[in-house]
């Protein structure tokens, strides 16, 4: 306990002498953050570790265990105009990478990263460890690259896959990592720290913004609104533009819940279940009372579930993907593989989601007369609820502290400059460094 | 785009010796402490409730046609009073905004119907966008720019702010002539 | 009680009214009110009742447009600079920020907040602790009483008579 | 103040090839060019706290988190929260939305500082799993270091017998790099919870919790309630060259200061140009423009301002043969040697401002931009007065040029 605060002290006592700055208050440190304040005094200038989702970015420096700061991706350049996420990834799929010139997205993305950085963290000459999907696109990644060591003057920088760093936290040697993001989900067995890269299964329709699609149908067909001279109508236009205003889609896909197989079934039938979980919830805007039923809180995720609704693409369902990795494993580790599932990404703190997957996958599993699906349990930390939303984040912070690894698997400005590209996990398999 | 020129009958208009131009259709009460420090421009029905606190307003201020200075409610050492308010030099107030605030510094530029809460302070050079509102009690950096309500910084205002200020009051003030004189018009 | 013969205005006794205030129709004030010059209480079309304790800024604007029927404004309410209260009745313990505009025939219960440039929409019903936020979202908080004013009338009181007549009286007291 | 002076008809081009206010604009003295904040490096001097502009340095941002400790946020609306006291306790309620953290159930308190904060329960578990990689990872790198060490075969100390206790020492060696590896327990999954368990502790309230809500707290589960939320710090930024790396823009120390030690804004090198009085279009015939030019730097420039041709369809074809004039800097006050030549082109000298009248034929489409390019040199008052001992000849016969994009239309 002493260390710290004679550390704080020394700090304070130097900055006071240079400055009449008022003195800052005293550093009141519980136990359990201490450990972390003596590991970053000590080794200085600890790695910066950003995970950019389609939704959120979640930045943060090693060694800690939550995000210092949960951003929108998205930024408002200088005339005005506001740039959203998938203009900054516009990289990533050819078709728009096509439309502009490369330096034009580049220019976007080092506005974002500036955007990013220059309003809390210090990035000059720190290693930098960025959170990357599987799927990033080779030129992504070097606009990124370029950014961050050139304009930001980072000392480094490492690229590390999500579904290997969400096994870190629960250093589990077997895991079944599903990574249900805003825009895509990919689910990817990982064992003994090894990408299970041929069993990979991922799905567009299943995704954050398919669920806040489905909850805009939903409002559509079922909301209603109270005139105040107390007659009541449906949605039109003008109420979906104050609706969208008030950025109340986003608000309810995130308190939706994800109900039991039974109770879709009834919903779908289209009677009212007699057990309320819900009650109607009615959101107020300028005169008007906008009634939410609990249909719209409780069936946008039967997407997920039910084949019958996602009619136009061949994707699969949730359990279906699940069932399908399970078939594509060797044969041992089939049996103990959905014993241990990981789930992370935003959409996966919907609560109820998890007792449907163990439902759904008992059910598939029952009717294959396959024996997977025996005891269905989840890494999960009981006492962080919000634990999916920053788990990747979390294992890229744990690695982050280990200070070798990182100066030994990512590129310096040197490099990047005598043409060295980011390290590759294909690259470690290839030349198996 | 250099400002053009602005007449106005002198029926209207009242000049003090520190070459204050006020008019005189102004709701300013309790003018014993209201102090102007000089060539400021105070338009029609601006009111100024000297009869609350002291209002200290600095030079080359232009406060536009229906401005509300308003001093701040504060409680002191849990005794409940009436503060001051200290507005700086070079301060550009468009039309119609209500000021509660408790210190506006210097080189600040307030939008058209603006509302200030009640002990907000704004550091110099920065902002305010037009129809914002800022809530009671709160503090902006200097150079920020302030918009939304309730309003919060949005971006950084030019850092060679306190040189445009300085040319643009001036330049608005010495643009600002009776109707009848015979100054040369092209200035 | 000061009664002027053709418009009926009863101010309570320790209620501060300034002079410049314009005042026309049936008003009835009650005690400890603090209402700030060129404030306008327009009563022609039906009475205005104002209970206790209430603060009123400058250029805010009280209007009875019903036809008749009295507007009741209860107790400790905050009324701030141009804002507009056309409304039928208004609780206790309410704030309605600078340009605020209550429409028609509203009904405002107690504790409510109406934040700057935000405005009720006519005969509409605002339930207790109710926030009317920015484009008309309407959000619940659920702390129990609203304190506004505490303290501010009192130094409010003795503050006006200095600089400012008394509605009816003429001569300046201070 | 750019607003009022409707600085944005007006736009220099940087040397990155961008075009903008010559108020967003700093000029490097040592490279002589023009910069902006987009191609020069931008750096954090200083964290502060936007609430209550407090300074802190990095090394003592990072140990508070980047959270300033004394002022909280309203967690619904991000505003900040003013302290109330009832019966000499404190509480605190956000003016903008009336939340009050009673409502969190967080009862009054007599100090009004260090509000509770949500702390992050497995932060100890993932303390274990820290070290325990830590070790890991030793054991990774440690036959590395043994193998590029070349060990010498006779005379070491793995062999001799433990006469001299040099075998505790080499044990000892032998530990620190191969640590004993207790291994750590798997955080085993869990089965899980039923909905009707997770809905019914989940928090009551009569709003819905937006996401910006959620992202500002993380640790805030559904079944808790919100906590005010400390204020993130903010970064004071300054510019350096990123060619020369010399500080273009660096403010006085202290949060609050608005004057620079070193400032090189644009204005003070670069005729500013700007439209003295709203232009009149007559379509298809020559219309007028009466340009003012004000020479704000401490030199007398001669300058040769060039309408450049019709290159894009939006620009205006100008007539007007390119103009050579000197100006007077504002600082010396003999105005004697200055020709009062008026022509045609020159309208007014006033002492450092000179208007100048350009008339242009205004095209079709209701987007008139007029182009112009300025060529002018400085008595080598511009360079730094470090190689002001070289030879200012030099320094002075150097031309500079800026390319500038004046908009007619409104």
């Amino acid at each position: 306990m002493a260390t710290a605060q004679e550390k704080l002290e020394s700090l304070r006592a130097a900055r006071r002498s240079s400055s009449g700055v008022s003195a800052a208050s005293i550093l009141s440190v519980s136990s359990s953050t201490l450990s972390q304040a003596i590991s970053s005094i000590d080794n200085g200038k600890s790695a910066v570790i950003i995970e950019l989702g389609t939704k959120f970015t979640k930045l943060g420096s090693a060694g800690e265990t939550t995000p210092r700061a949960i951003l929108r991706t998205e930024y408002i350049n200088e005339n005005g105009v506001k740039i959203d996420a998938n203009e900054i990834f516009a990289l990533n799929d050819r078709k728009k990478a096509a439309e502009k010139p490369v330096e034009y997205h580049e220019n976007i993305i080092s506005q974002f990263f500036k955007f990013l950085f220059l309003k809390a963290l210090a990035p000059t000459d720190r290693p930098f460890i960025i959170v990357e999907s599987v799927f990033m696109s080779i030129d992504m990644r070097n606009a990124i690259t370029k950014t961050v060591l050139e304009k930001l003057r980072a000392k480094s920088i490492m690229f590390m896959p999500t579904h290997i760093c969400s096994t870190f936290a629960f250093n589990s040697s077997k895991a079944l990592v599903i990574d249900i993001g805003h825009s895509e989900c990919v689910a990817m067995p990982v064992i003994e720290g090894v990408t299970m890269l041929s069993e990979f299964e991922s799905a567009h329709l299943i995704s954050g913004k398919i669920i806040e699609q489905r909850c805009r149908e939903l409002l559509k067909e079922h909301g209603q609104i109270d005139e105040i001279n107390g007659e009541r109508r449906g949605l039109n236009d003008t109420d979906f533009e104050e609706i969208d205003s008030n950025n109340l889609i986003e608000t309810i896909a995130i308190n939706s819940i994800c109900i039991g197989k039974e109770r879709a079934q009834i919903w779908k039938s289209g009677k009212i279940p007699e057990k309320e979980l819900l009650k109607e919830h009615v959101f107020a805007m300028n005169g008007k009372n906008l009634i939410i039923p609990p249909i719209v809180l409780e069936t946008p995720l039967e997407i997920f579930f039910d084949a019958s609704l996602n009619t136009q693409s061949f994707d699969k369902t949730l359990p279906q993907m699940l069932f399908s990795i399970v078939e594509k494993c060797p044969i041992d580790l089939r049996k103990s593989l959905l014993s241990n599932i990981i789930l992370i990404g935003g959409v996966s703190t919907i609560c109820g989601l998890k007792s449907r997957i163990k439902e759904e996958l008992i059910e598939i599993c029952q009717n294959a007369q396959k024996k997977y699906a025996e005891d269905v349990r989840f890494y999960q930390f009981s006492k962080l609820k919000n634990y999916p939303l920053f788990g990747a984040w979390l294992g890229a912070s744990l690695l982050g502290s280990l200070r070798e690894t990182v100066e030994r698997k990512s590129i310096s400005l040197q490099d990047w400059k005598s043409g060295k590209l980011a390290e590759d996990w294909t690259d470690i398999i290839d030349k198996n460094v | 785009m250099d400002l053009g020129i602005l007449t106005y009958d002198e029926t209207e208009w009242a000049t003090t010796h520190t070459g204050n131009k006020v008019n005189k259709k102004h709701g300013i009460t309790g003018t014993q402490n209201i102090i102007i420090a000089g060539k400021s421009i105070i338009e029609k029905s601006v009111s100024i409730r000297g009869g609350l606190a002291a209002v200290r307003i600095g030079k080359n201020c232009i406060l536009k046609s229906g401005c509300h200075i308003r001093p701040c409610f504060k409680y002191f050492n849990k005794k409940p009073t009436q503060c001051n308010t200290i507005i700086g030099d070079y301060v550009f107030m468009e039309e119609g905004c209500i000021v509660n605030a408790s210190q506006i510094y210097s080189f600040v530029h307030l939008g058209a119907r603006c509302i200030l809460g009640n002990g907000c302070v704004i550091r110099e050079c920065s902002r305010v966008l037009p129809g914002s509102v800022i809530p009671p009690d709160t503090i902006f950096p200097p150079f920020s720019t302030i918009g939304g309500s309730p309003a919060r910084v949005i971006g950084n205002e030019p850092l060679c702010t306190e040189n445009l200020m300085i040319e643009a009051c001036t330049m608005y003030y010495e643009n600002f002539v009776p109707k009848n004189s015979h100054k040369p018009s092209l200035t | 009680m000061t009664a002027e013969p053709e418009n009926k205005i009863q101010i309570a006794e320790s209620a501060v009214v300034c002079a410049e205030a314009q005042i026309s129709g049936e008003v009835s004030i009650g005690d400890g009110c603090v209402i700030h010059p060129f404030a306008i209480f327009d009563a022609k079309n039906g009475p205005i009742i104002i209970g206790n304790n209430c603060l009123f800024e400058e250029y805010c604007v009280i209007r009875n447009c019903g036809d008749g029927e009295p507007m009741i404004i209860g107790d400790e309410n905050a009324f701030h600079v141009e804002s507009e209260c056309f409304a039928k009745y208004v609780g206790n313990r309410n704030l309605i920020g600078c340009r605020a505009r209550l429409d028609r025939a509203c009904f405002v219960a107690d504790d409510c907040h109406i934040t700057p440039q935000c405005h009720v929409a006519s005969r509409q019903t605002l339930e207790q602790n109710a926030v009317v936020v920015e484009n008309g979202v309407i959000r619940y908080h659920e702390g129990n009483k609203n304190q506004i004013l505490n303290g501010q009338l009192e130094v409010l009181r003795n503050l006006l008579p200095n600089y400012h007549h008394k509605y009816g009286k003429g001569k300046k007291t201070g | 103040m750019s607003a009022l002076l409707q600085s944005f008809r007006v736009k220099y081009e940087c040397s990155c090839g961008k075009f903008r206010n010559l108020s967003d604009l700093h000029f490097c003295r040592q490279c002589f060019k023009i910069k902006c904040e987009e191609c020069a490096c931008v750096e954090i001097d200083m964290l502060y706290c936007a609430r209550c502009l407090e300074a802190s340095t990095v090394p003592e941002a990072r140990l508070k988190k980047n959270q300033c400790f004394n002022c909280v946020e309203c967690p619904m609306c991000m505003n900040i929260l003013s302290g109330r006291t009832e019966n000499d306790k404190f509480f605190l309620i956000c003016q903008a939305c009336s939340w009050q953290t009673r409502e969190a159930g967080i009862e009054d308190r007599d100090s009004a500082k260090k509000w509770p904060v949500y702390e992050n329960e497995i932060t100890n578990e993932m303390n274990d799993v820290m070290n325990h990689m830590k070790k890991l990872e030793m054991i990774q790198n440690a036959p590395k270091d043994s193998k590029n060490r070349k060990i010498s075969k006779g005379w070491s100390a793995h062999h001799l017998p433990n006469k001299f206790g040099l075998q505790s020492m080499v044990e000892k060696k032998r530990q620190m790099m191969f640590p004993d590896l207790t291994p750590l327990s798997v955080h085993e999954p869990e089965e899980p919870l039923s909905l009707e368990e997770e809905l019914e502790n989940r928090y009551k309230s009569k709003n819905l919790r937006t996401a910006d809500q959620i992202i500002r707290q993380p640790l805030a589960s559904s079944d808790q309630p919100l906590f005010p939320v400390r204020v993130p710090l903010q970064g004071r930024t300054s510019i350096r060259c990123d060619e020369c790396e010399r500080t273009l823009v660096k403010r006085d120390y202290g949060v609050v200061a608005y004057k620079f030690k070193i400032s090189a804004f644009a204005r003070e090198y670069v005729p500013d140009i700007r439209i003295s009085r709203p232009v009149q279009f007559e379509n298809d015939k020559t219309s007028h423009v009466l340009l003012t030019i004000t020479n704000l730097s401490s030199s007398p420039i001669q300058l040769k301002i060039s309408p450049q041709e019709k290159s894009r369809d939006d620009l205006v074809e100008c007539s007007t043969p390119p103009v050579n004039i000197s100006i007077p800097c504002s600082i010396d006050t003999d105005t004697a040697g200055v020709p009062a030549e008026k022509s045609d082109v020159i309208v007014f000298r006033q002492h450092n401002r000179i208007g100048l009248n350009f008339d242009f034929i205004p095209n079709q489409s209701n987007e008139h931009f007029l182009a112009l390019s300025l060529e002018y040199t400085q008595n080598g008052s511009f360079g730094l007065l470090a190689d002001k001992s070289q030879n200012t000849e030099e320094a002075s016969s150097k031309v500079l040029k800026a390319n500038v994009i004046v908009q007619l239309h409104n």
